[in-house]
């Protein structure tokens, strides 16, 4: 299995923690991953709102290169881009005329044979059956695994996990010892989309999801998300200012804890990055 | 093909039709006074899954130049399957014709179900145009003539 | 030598105007095998059909064909015309010179020609049509019903009341099926049981009825009129004959915390159990699942305190056999349960509860007496929220179609709130309000304003508990999509009518067919709504699709009309064209292999596998053998047989082969 | 005494059967040899020589008739007798003996569900016999692939041979044996030997083990087992079913899936 690692921006920018963290992880356990080489933006929130064909060309090229470049599948952590890339791909696959005119704007055709998995994925297929000998001490916490809805949606085109109520990260949490909680917030907005233009807004959906995984007993949240890990963890200000007693609950990117689990080093997995400190071990 | 010289040629056209959709879709075109070529013959059969590869067979060593075969649209057979079963009788069937070097363009197959008039009347006339263009089937005429007369147009 | 009439018709101006009718005639009368041929202006008027009738006399014709309309339009006419003259109905053929000639070409000689060329491929047919009789088949005039909820028990009286036998087979231990579960009924709000009970009885006591509790059909063999059926009755664990149903049983039995399956899990119930106190027989039976005597051969309490001594714990399930001539099948449908909703809890929150729970707390015989109180710690809900379309019209919940009786029901729920719950708060979240129906709409406006119901038009999205309430957190679409984020304290939902769990097993016995959600397909969805495609076999009531009281009524007694017009024949008469496997003399016997593949291909079942044995009755050759009753004539089989060794009456090799070759054969 | 014989003895003598139908030496070559007693069954071999379909006479009465048969099965041969069993064509307690997968020893196979699961764990891979030929067939224009067969087929002579050779051509009265109608012309002529190939053909459709009993029949060498062949490659591509594997129910023609795919019924 040749794997293809797609960063996209974020994990590049205001999720460098993530990078490293997914890098760290795949590293420990012995996974490659190769970076797909000249990729470039998958176009996520501007391009569809935009132009259909631009939204499809830009994910198609990042696509079209990895196809090229041999990869089986490509391994794209930011739920956003796997969202970007997962409906080009369904697009291309169901409209021959677009992927037509999509193939001649980018000027390489992509056949579908790149197989596009989300980290969730990723560690199910590749990690799960390498974690038990690996773990070094147990996760033993109580987590709200928060998926966000980029990563289950719309489910006619992912076909991952259970629509309402995903499993795939609980499940991994239960392998690293941890305890995930049962909460309602699971695939709740955070408001990623208006992180800019309405903080007000995203305190608010923010903090409905913070307050009730803190009431719940949570210890962290768990994502896989750039977005909602930036929404969650960098605008607690925000998010404070809307729950009747603010919260310090931390937000941790899955492979963060994993990598807690397996042993290493907290520079290793970025987690001094964080706004909100992880005291967890 | 050898369609020079045969401006006076008319196709003879055999239809092989169920009873229930196609050719009950044919007495609507009827019934709508909708015209078309009059190259046709029909033969109406309880269901296509009746229509017997042989019988096309038949029909060309008997002098037809195209044949139509037409019965209900899947799902809508009176008897349930008897289409779907035709189906993939003339899949295997048409394949084979093919490997032997048989003109499967002058097999036409169709569904027409009995609200189809219009659909009838263009069939026939698009196959009917398309044998023309095609030319007598004298290829299988001469065969068929093995032991007889020569084949009057050749 | 053949001696075959053609009669070219006219028919007015119709075929006239465009086909020389006359030299139709005289070509025809050229034809070989043609003793007479003539054409006449109304071949189907009277006159037209007498000269018909006198041309067989007169020229002792053996075969008719007669150039008019489309068969499908006067076949019947003419063969009945030819009857009565002495022909078999048989040897006539319709010559379709109008709707396939006249009237889809111009006038002129090709028009002409082809209207020659289809008489005389009709001439070649008929002279290799043979004599055919009708088919006689016997009827067994007794009927299985199976299910005994109100369509069974409908179709069940209404057979029995036209003086037929029914077998009325229920799977549970008492008749009554859903219709028994609910509190009262939209929309007259009239009590479900009052109307049904004194059904249930009339079943019970009706001397043309065998019913058979707590039994299910184990197979069924056999085709219209002729069926039989083998009925496993599950062991009871008494004896009926000395049980007189006092029910000491039930109040001593030790076993009380299994839920209660007629108060759909919100009531317990005993391990001998009557399902409910007005259950038809109101004898109990024993839930070996459950028993302890059963489970670690202990106690027993039921036998030491029975005064009658009627438990057998030994009792075995028996099979017995049934001849039946019809079937209808009535077994209903059932409910999602709550577990189906990861968004609404995934049946963990015990408050939320489905529309059929809802109605055991309002019905007067349920766990609460008929006072809605909420399952979790017994107390009146201050706010409830029903939500309609829960699954239903969802296809990613893998159902789109509308479960029909739900909008009804849920008004109706509301309502029964209202009115039991004074001050009490009720939310309806709904898609649209499917009210069609005799008083239906009236009744949900009569909610709406009259008991002042809040409906919602949105969906919900998700529900969780929070500090003891159930926060249902939806939007209002007739607000601009507001989000509405609701605080209850109970939450009914609606959920689909789904097909009943063994459908598809039972289907397969039956051999009828199913949709994709497995309820089960009628013949036509409209012109033969109760009837299947597999003839003597009917279907009532929401096993076809989710339906309300009424319709279902309806369609069950649309089933008996079925089945008494079948029993009110003599025996069974049907069209010969049907297929029919070669028989020879021996050691031949036939030509047929026996490779039976030709069973695969029939859609009916119709093909059977008979045993030619010699005279010590040693086997010396299974063939194939097409069951006259079952086979409706397609000629799947014919086109499939590799030896030719089925053939189709009526449209046989020889025939189809003829008029192929004839048609073709005036060619240049 | 070798192992075959050993255990063709054992068969007769236990009464699992009464008769071996079998292979034995015969100028170099193999040819069928059918063995009631003890006293025969030194003659029987079991090698790549033998290629014969011995299959053939199971469906014959004047062979199996008031028999219990064992048959030395190549792997052709138990594919016919998997194929007659599901035609309900295997006389009844029929049993088969088989190399083992190494060739050295010897397996009995009693049931057809043993049959079924040595056949069902060797596919049958048609597609490098004949490449050559069938690859020229294909490349050829429709008009070409026309005067080929049509050159082929004046060849014919009409004896039926490959009717006779064929294990699953076992009508008790074949089409063309058939008179009322007529459908296939009995004399030798171009279109009637055409016919009869057509109707053989589709008539093995889903059937066919590819055993090539046909092919090695024909005294004319027409290449007929090329149509088997190819029917047999486009079953597989259109409806998934492997040439030479045989359907738990039903047949090709006998079955369908309302999802069947086609692109010329319009």
């Amino acid at each position: 299995m040749n794997t293809g690692f797609y960063p996209g921006c974020s994990l590049n920018g205001t999720s460098r923690e993530y990078n490293e963290s997914v890098r760290a992880v795949a590293a420990e356990l012995g996974l490659k991953l190769t970076e797909i080489d000249d990729w470039n933006c998958c176009g996520a929130t501007a391009a569809h709102s935009m132009s259909r064909e631009l939204s499809v060309a830009l994910p198609a090229r990042v696509l079209a290169l990895a196809e090229r470049q041999g990869f089986d599948e490509v391994l794209v952590p930011c739920a956003s881009c796997y969202n970007r890339l997962s409906v080009a791909a369904h697009e291309l696959a169901r409209d021959e005329e677009l992927a037509a005119k999509v193939g001649a704007a980018v000027g390489m055709a992509y056949s579908g044979k790149v197989r596009i998995v989300n980290v969730l994925q990723y560690l199910q297929e590749h990690a799960a059956q390498l974690l038990p000998g690996k773990i070094r001490h147990n996760f033993a916490h109580r987590v709200a695994c928060y998926y966000g809805c980029l990563l289950v949606r719309p489910h006619k085109v992912l076909g991952f996990d259970r629509l309402e109520d995903p499993q795939s990260m609980d499940g991994m949490m239960r392998a690293i010892g941890a305890e995930p909680i049962d909460w309602a917030f699971k695939t709740e907005c955070c408001g990623a989309g208006l992180s800019v233009s309405r903080t007000d807004l995203v305190g608010k959906l923010s903090a409905n999801i913070l307050g009730d995984a803190r009431d719940r007993g949570a210890e962290a949240v768990v994502v896989a998300c750039p977005m909602c890990h930036s929404n969650l963890d960098m605008r607690r200000t925000a998010i404070n200012k809307c729950l009747d007693e603010p919260t310090d609950i931390p937000v941790l990117y899955i492979t963060q804890a994993i990598g807690l689990a397996l042993g290493l080093s907290r520079k290793a997995l970025g987690l001094q990055r964080h706004i909100v400190e992880v005291k967890l071990q | 093909m050898s369609n020079d010289n045969n401006s006076a040629f008319e196709p003879r056209i055999i239809a092989f039709v169920c009873n229930w959709c196609t050719y009950a879709g044919a007495d609507l075109t009827g019934t709508s006074r909708i015209k078309y070529a009059t190259n046709v013959r029909i033969v109406r059969f309880p269901c296509t899954g009746r229509i017997d590869f042989l019988l096309l067979l038949k029909a060309f060593a008997s002098g037809a130049d195209g044949i139509i075969v037409s019965g209900c649209h899947p799902n809508d057979c009176h008897y349930t399957s008897g289409n779907f079963h035709a189906r993939r009788r003339w899949m295997v069937f048409r394949s084979l014709l093919d490997t032997l070097g048989i003109d499967t363009r002058r097999i036409r197959y169709s569904w027409v179900s009995a609200a189809e008039g219009a659909k009838w009347a263009d069939l026939v006339n698009d196959t009917v145009a398309t044998i023309r263009e095609l030319g007598p089937y004298n290829e299988y005429k001469k065969v068929a003539d093995y032991l007889g007369k020569e084949a009057g147009d050749e | 030598m053949s001696k075959i009439g053609v009669f070219i018709c006219h028919c007015g101006e119709n075929i006239g105007a465009t086909v020389d009718c006359a030299k139709v005639a005289e070509a025809a009368a050229s034809m070989e095998g043609v003793a007479f041929a003539t054409d006449y202006k109304y071949m189907c008027s009277d006159p037209g059909q007498t000269l018909i009738k006198n041309a067989i006399r007169e020229h002792r014709l053996d075969g008719v064909v007669v150039g008019a309309c489309s068969p499908r339009m006067h076949e019947p006419t003419f063969r009945k015309a030819c009857a009565e003259a002495g022909l078999n109905p048989y040897l006539c053929e319709i010559a379709n010179l109008r709707e396939h000639c006249s009237w889809v070409h111009p006038k002129g000689d090709d028009t002409t020609e082809k209207a020659i060329e289809i008489v005389h491929g009709l001439v070649e047919k008929v002279r290799r049509n043979s004599p055919l009789t009708p088919i006689h088949v016997p009827i067994t005039k007794k009927a299985l019903v199976i299910g005994g909820g109100i369509a069974g028990i409908q179709a069940a009286l209404d057979i029995a009341n036209c003086g037929h036998k029914v077998i009325l087979v229920e799977k549970e231990p008492s008749i009554g099926g859903h219709m028994s579960q609910l509190s009262e009924t939209f929309p007259t709000l009239d009590c479900s049981q009052c109307i049904l009970t004194p059904r249930m009885v009339e079943v019970a006591q009706h001397p043309n009825i065998t019913l058979y509790t707590y039994a299910e059909l184990d197979s069924l063999s056999g085709f219209i009129g002729n069926f039989e059926a083998k009925i496993r009755l599950k062991a009871k664990s008494i004896d009926e004959s000395l049980c007189t149903g006092c029910g000491l049983c039930t109040t001593k039995c030790p076993q009380k915390k299994i839920p209660s399956e007629f108060n759909a899990g919100l009531g317990r119930r005993t391990a001998i159990y009557v399902p409910f106190p007005q259950a038809v027989p109101n004898k109990p039976v024993i839930d070996k699942e459950h028993c302890t005597h059963y489970r670690t051969g202990k106690c027993g309490v039921c036998e030491k305190v029975c005064p009658t001594h009627a438990i057998r714990f030994g009792q075995e399930d028996r099979i017995i056999n049934e001849q039946v001539g019809a079937v209808v099948v009535t077994t209903g449908f059932n409910v999602l349960g709550t577990d189906f909703f990861p968004e609404y809890g995934y049946g963990r929150y015990a408050d939320v509860i489905t529309g059929l729970q809802f109605e055991r707390l309002a019905s007067a015989s349920g766990p609460t007496l008929g006072e809605i109180r909420r399952p979790s710690d017994g107390k009146v809900p201050e706010k409830v929220v029903f939500i309609a379309c829960c699954g239903s019209r969802d296809p990613a919940k893998g159902i789109p179609y509308c479960s029909k009786i739900c909008c009804m029901y849920t008004a109706k729920h509301a309502m029964l709130y209202q009115h039991k719950v004074h001050g009490g708060e009720s939310y309806v979240f709904y898609m649209d309000i499917r009210a069609g129906g005799k008083n239906y709409e009236e009744f949900v406006r009569r909610a709406i304003e009259e008991d002042h119901v809040n409906y919602v038009r949105g969906r919900v999205a998700r529900i969780y508990e929070k500090e003891g309430k159930l926060i249902v957190k939806g939007v209002d679409t007739l607000l601009g999509a507001t989000p509405v984020e609701i605080e209850a304290d109970m939450v009914v939902l609606a959920t689909a009518g789904v097909s009943n769990q063994g459908s598809e097993e039972l289907a397969q016995k039956l051999h009828i067919s199913y949709d994709p959600y497995k309820f089960f397909a009628e013949a036509h969805p409209k012109l033969r709504p109760v009837e299947t495609n597999t003839a003597g076999i009917f279907v009532a009531g929401a096993c076809q699709a989710p339906k309300d009281i009424p319709e279902t009524v309806a369609t069950a007694s649309g089933a008996a009309a079925k089945v008494a017009a079948l029993f009110s024949q003599p025996d069974l008469v049907r069209e010969p064209l049907v297929a029919v496997v070669n028989r020879s003399a021996p050691p031949v016997f036939s030509t047929c292999v026996g490779c039976f593949m030709c069973q695969t291909a029939c859609p009916y079942q119709a093909i059977e596998r008979e045993e030619i044995k010699d005279r010590s009755g040693k086997v010396i050759k299974v063939v194939a053998k097409v069951n006259p009753g079952l086979c409706q004539g397609c000629g799947t089989c014919v086109a499939f047989c590799r030896s030719k060794s089925i053939d189709l009456q009526g449209f046989s090799n020889q025939q189809m082969f003829a008029e192929v070759e004839a048609l073709l054969e005036t060619t240049n | 005494m070798n192992n075959l014989t050993e255990l063709a003895n054992k068969l007769l003598g236990d009464g699992t059967a009464t008769k071996v139908i079998g292979y034995e030496e015969a100028h170099g070559k193999t040819r069928p040899c059918f063995c009631t007693e003890a006293a025969d069954t030194g003659r029987l071999v079991l090698d790549e020589r033998c290629t014969n379909n011995i299959a053939v006479y199971l469906t014959k009465p004047e062979i199996v008739g008031g028999h219990k048969v064992a048959v030395t099965a190549t792997l052709p041969v138990l594919r016919t007798m998997v194929q007659l069993a599901m035609e309900n064509q295997l006389p009844d307690g029929t049993t088969a003996i088989v190399s083992t997968e190494s060739g050295e020893g010897l397996a009995v196979l009693p049931t057809v569900g043993d049959m079924e699961r040595v056949v069902a764990g060797t596919p049958l891979d048609i597609s490098g016999k004949e490449r050559e030929l069938r690859e020229r067939l294909k490349a050829m224009s429709r008009e070409e692939r026309w005067q080929f067969w049509l050159g082929e087929m004046s060849r014919c002579i009409k004896c039926y041979a490959c009717r006779a050779a064929c294990p699953l051509c076992y009508c008790t009265r074949c089409i063309v044996d058939n008179n009322c109608p007529q459908w296939i012309q009995p004399w030798a002529s171009p279109l009637a030997s055409m016919e009869w190939q057509i109707s053989r053909v589709m008539h093995m459709a889903g059937r066919c083990v590819a055993c090539g009993a046909c092919k090695q029949a024909c005294p004319m060498g027409i290449p007929i087992h090329l149509l088997t062949l190819s029917l047999a490659e486009d079953i597989q591509n259109e409806f998934g079913v492997a040439p030479g594997s045989v359907m738990d129910h039903g047949n090709v023609l006998s079955t369908f899936k309302p999802g069947d795919k086609e692109d010329f019924i319009r």
